[in-house]
């Protein structure tokens, strides 16, 4: 009898997982087909560093280094020189994208406003080379949308 | 000269169809997959739904080198896939398209089957074998006993069609249908049986041993690249279709129109029982896990085998009081 | 007719020669498992389709399955040298004369009686009456004994594991 | 007899499996010794991921750490960036605000859920079937965005940070949490009705792979691997921290300590986590979520270990400073390193096929046994 009764059993169990992908089978998919459908990227998203600039479109930089010391994997390169105004201003800013975990430290280092995080993603490339981004590219990227700077305390 | 030509021509329609259709059913297979879970599965080679796909991955697969292990029995790993192929495609030989639409129609047909059927195993042992790896070696011993124990209660499921029509062969079968009813009805019990030793026999998930990626890796094709192993695969969707189609001959009344539905030519309604089993296939693999290799023997000895031998008795005890 | 039947019989002669003289006992036996295939070939061409089918199902299926699986089981050494001719050639060669002669001889000396009649269209029904009544004895007896047989081998299997 | 038994001769064979397997969950190599299919003896050989996370730690800042951590159970970092901020802290004596330690509280627990789901996922994987797997992604990608949105990345959060978390919850993060709990409890019903209730699945985990009690405390083993032996040990419950000590939830307790108890354990630890997320979502104080931090951090002279309960046990770090602005040491207690050694105990004398249902059961991450 418990023979019977086992095989019942199991039959049932079966039966539930049958009925459990047929639903499925008629549900809506949740792919989304990439290339064509995109993400949609939350505030705040960590893609890579970028520069941030004034209203007259040039870097609010000091080349303090602050960055520098923050970063855990050294991939942040500043010189800085005395400006017209006789402010430090940065003259280089490199960042060579193929070390950088992207762990927002530099932003929450950054004192004077000058570094934020964009959202981009498709960071691939066909050279070594195109991986180190300089100033002037940081600064473009740094005017596009999806770029936000969050440091430490902030409400999102 | 005629009667060869005309054999060499049927041979051909049977080989085509039966390589379209493996492509359709790799195709199939992954869109079945993908809808059960959640995705889309191919969509970018062919719109709509990417049905080009099959079609762009054989061409990929022609293409590939052929790579030959160093360390293999060359003989061997050679004659694995060919040998693979050729069950699936002898099986078509005996299962009618339609009522004048069958290459050969042996009057021992269910027994032509089943012994095609055993010839299977000689690929897996050959490529298994013949591949010189541990993880292969392991695959043949267990597919080996896989056949083993589950030939036999194919076989029994067979004989409670066979004892019904009253002829092996496969055309005399579906018109005993035609007479009475479809064997699904007379037979639930054998077409359990049937269903559930098909699958093991065809080597699908939840009895995918010899193959069970998860364990084995791929088991006796995992030293197979390119067409060779396009060919194992096809082989394996030709097995399965042949299945299918089997199915429908002996217990959905073959090519039988149900409901007086005469109007839809008789090869469709052929094709529709055949895709209905494919479909039933597909969802048993992608909801199970995978029964262990002696979990899968005592399946065969304590259940499929003994209730396959009471089919056969209660067929016995109908027949004699029904007639 | 004849072309077929000619082929099958150089296919059938040359893998019965490979199963002796190859080194490899894998390949050995999965000639044999040819061998075997191509006797029922011939068996469909005798139009004895009924026996074919058995030939393959019982020879190919299961008793070449369960020897190329006892082999892959139980081999040692390397693959090529597992199945190496016999050091006894003179012992050998009196012996397959002695039986090519025997056989000869009997082949030789019986008399072949040549059936007018056509083989019959089906040959299921006329085998399944013989034996459920002439031979029905002997069927039952050899289930008995196969049925004996298997079950004697499968407590022998399990003596041997329970006392490892 | 006796003659037959001696002359049946059982031939070994030894099996790598890996570092190229699809079943050993990451770049680990198992030398199996097979005797048919039967596992006669599993000898894990690690190091094929091994970063030299501690090394690192030594040349880095000690909030240059934090990211690092993340990359050790990477299904799991938030977690690891806990025991490691709570190491430190106890050296410097910070006082954490109660709100971020509600927020800390809050996103273990969604990390612990979201860990336990890829773990069904590839669980059911293991055992050949696929579909669980992405029914649980389904779920779990929900999750992802929630941490995607506070934390502003995937997988590598870098958001607990010393006295604090980076940031406040975003506006709608009760909402959304919420939602995925309701959306989780239909799954849960779901992967019981697909897998876990399946009587296959059953013959494939009840009674296999035991680890008694005695056993799993001699070995050292923690979390559900642990309490699925019917040892009710949870750091959570055992040596609160953070603030667990104010939550209502059971610690669920296998009683064979087999496969299935174990995956049963991990089933119900998703629900009481759900009810932890819940009450702290309700009592959730207002306020600033960083404390008090020195602009450099200098812990004094001096060591600590703090532990917290990881989704696969504990996990502990132990911190040395000398008092510079770097660790002298850090020393990482990876509960996947010590659940590894138990693959031998529990899966000799079993088939191949349930070898592959340990490794699963015992659910671990390469990353973090090599480090």
């Amino acid at each position: 009898m418990s023979y019977v009764r086992n095989v019942a059993n199991v039959v049932a169990t079966l039966l539930v997982g049958l009925r459990v992908t047929l639903r499925e089978w008629f549900s809506r998919s949740i792919t989304l087909q990439y290339p064509e459908q995109r993400w949609e990227l939350p505030r705040g998203y960590r893609g890579h560093p970028v520069l941030l600039s004034d209203e007259e479109g040039k870097t609010k930089c000091t080349a303090c280094g602050l960055c520098v010391r923050a970063c855990p994997t050294d991939v942040i390169t500043v010189k800085g020189a005395k400006g017209e105004d006789g402010k430090r201003v940065a003259t280089e800013w490199v960042l060579d994208m193929s070390r950088c975990i992207q762990c927002n430290l530099c932003v929450e280092a950054c004192k004077f406003d000058a570094l934020a995080m964009s959202d981009r993603y498709e960071l691939a490339c066909y050279r070594r080379e195109d991986l180190l981004y300089d100033m002037d590219t940081l600064l473009e990227l740094g005017r596009g949308d999806g770029v936000a700077a969050i440091t430490v305390g902030d409400k999102l | 000269m005629q009667a060869v030509l005309w054999s060499v021509l049927k041979l051909l329609i049977v080989l085509t169809f039966i390589l379209l259709n493996a492509m359709l059913l790799i195709w199939l297979e992954r869109k079945v997959s993908a809808w059960i879970q959640l995705r889309l599965g191919p969509m970018r080679v062919g719109r709509p739904q990417g049905w080009a796909q099959s079609i762009a991955d054989v061409l990929k697969l022609l293409f590939k080198e052929d790579i030959v292990p160093s360390r293999v029995d060359k003989v061997l790993f050679v004659l694995g896939p060919i040998i693979a192929f050729m069950p699936a495609l002898m099986v078509w030989a005996v299962i009618p398209f339609g009522p004048n639409f069958v290459s050969a129609d042996l009057n021992i047909g269910v027994l032509y089957i089943a012994a095609i059927g055993s010839i299977g195993l000689m690929s897996i042992f050959t490529g298994g074998w013949g591949s010189n790896n541990k993880w292969s070696l392991i695959s043949a011993m267990r597919s080996a006993a896989q056949l083993f124990s589950y030939e036999v209660p194919l076989v029994l499921a067979l004989i409670g069609v066979v004892m019904l029509a009253g002829s092996l062969s496969l055309t005399d079968i579906i018109r005993a249908q035609q007479e009475t009813a479809w064997y699904i009805l007379y037979q639930p019990l054998g077409f359990l049986v049937f269903l559930i030793a098909g699958i093991a026999e065809v080597n699908r998930t939840p009895f995918d041993l010899s193959e069970a990626e998860s364990e084995l890796v791929a088991g006796w094709h995992v030293e197979y690249s390119g067409l060779r192993w396009a060919m194992y695969f096809l082989a394996e969707y030709g097995n399965l279709l042949a299945l299918s189609a089997l199915a429908a001959t002996l217990f959905l009344g073959g090519w039988t129109a149900p409901f007086g539905l005469d109007f839809i030519p008789p090869f469709v309604w052929f094709l529709l029982k055949t895709y209905l089993f494919v479909f039933v296939a597909m969802w048993i693999r992608w909801t199970f896990p995978r029964v262990r290799i002696d979990q899968l023997m005592d399946l065969s000895w304590k259940f499929l085998i003994p209730v396959a031998l009471l089919n056969i008795a209660l067929t016995g005890i109908g027949i004699t009081i029904f007639s | 007719m004849e072309i077929v039947f000619w082929i099958t019989a150089f296919v059938v002669i040359a893998s019965a020669v490979g199963v002796v003289t190859m080194t490899n006992l894998i390949h050995s036996a999965l000639l044999l498992a040819l061998t075997m295939f191509g006797v029922a070939v011939l068996f469909v061409i005798l139009a004895a389709d009924f026996l074919a089918a058995v030939q393959v199902l019982v020879y190919v299926g299961a008793v070449m399955a369960l020897v190329v699986f006892g082999v892959m089981i139980l081999q040692r050494g390397p693959m090529n040298l597992s199945n190496m001719p016999s050091k006894h050639v003179l012992g050998g060669l009196f012996a397959a004369i002695a039986t090519m002669g025997f056989l000869f001889w009997g082949l030789g000396s019986t008399e072949w009686p040549v059936s007018e009649a056509a083989p019959a269209a089906t040959t299921v029904e006329p085998i399944a009456e013989l034996l459920f009544t002439k031979y029905v004895v002997a069927f039952e007896v050899a289930g008995v004994l196969l049925t004996v047989a298997a079950i004697g081998a499968i407590i022998l299997a399990k003596e041997v594991r329970a006392g490892d | 007899m006796t003659s037959a038994k001696q002359e049946l001769h059982r031939e070994e064979m030894v099996i790598n499996m890996g570092p190229q397997h699809p079943s050993t969950h990451g770049v680990l190599r198992a030398v199996v010794t097979l005797e048919g299919e039967t596992v006669r003896g599993v000898d894990p050989v690690i190091g094929y991921l091994h970063r030299c996370f501690e090394k690192i730690c030594e040349q880095k800042t000690w909030t240059q750490v934090i990211p690092y951590t993340d990359r050790t159970d990477y299904v799991a970092a938030l977690t690891n960036e806990l025991a490691y901020v709570l190491a430190v802290e106890k050296l410097m004596g910070l006082e954490v605000p109660e709100r971020a330690q509600y927020i800390r509280v809050i996103m273990a627990e969604l990390q612990r859920i979201a860990s336990h789901l890829l773990w069904f996922g590839t669980f059911g994987n293991d055992l050949g079937a696929f579909t669980p797997f992405l029914y649980a992604f389904r779920e779990r990608e929900t999750l992802i965005d929630i941490f995607e949105k506070t934390t502003g990345a995937r997988l590598t959060y870098n958001y607990i940070r010393l006295g604090g978390v980076r940031n406040d919850l975003p506006a709608d993060f009760e909402r959304e949490t919420l939602a995925f709990l309701e959306k989780l409890e239909k799954g849960l019903e779901e992967y019981h009705n697909l897998l876990i209730g399946n009587a296959i699945f059953e013959y494939r985990t009840k009674g296999l792979g035991v680890l008694t009690a005695e056993q799993a405390v001699a070995w050292g083993a923690s979390g559900p691997t642990l309490r699925a032996s019917g040892v009710a040990w949870d750091l959570r419950k055992s040596e609160p921290y953070l603030v667990y000590d104010r939550f209502d939830f059971e610690v669920p307790v296998g009683q064979k300590g087999d496969i299935y108890d174990r995956c049963i354990c991990r089933m119900k630890e998703m629900e009481e986590s759900a009810k932890i997320v819940r009450q702290a979502l309700e009592g959730l104080p207002e306020g600033d979520v960083v404390g008090k931090v020195p602009r450099v951090i200098k812990p004094p002279q001096g060591q600590a270990y703090a532990a917290v309960e990881a989704p696969r046990g504990e996990l502990g770090c132990f911190v040395v400073s000398d008092g510079g602005i770097k660790p002298y040491r850090v020393k990482w207690r990876s509960p996947c390193f010590v659940h590894l050694q138990l693959l031998d105990v529990i899966a000799r004398g079993e088939l191949v096929a349930d070898f592959i249902a340990n490794i699963g059961s015992i659910d671990i991450i390469l990353g973090e046994v090599d480090r």
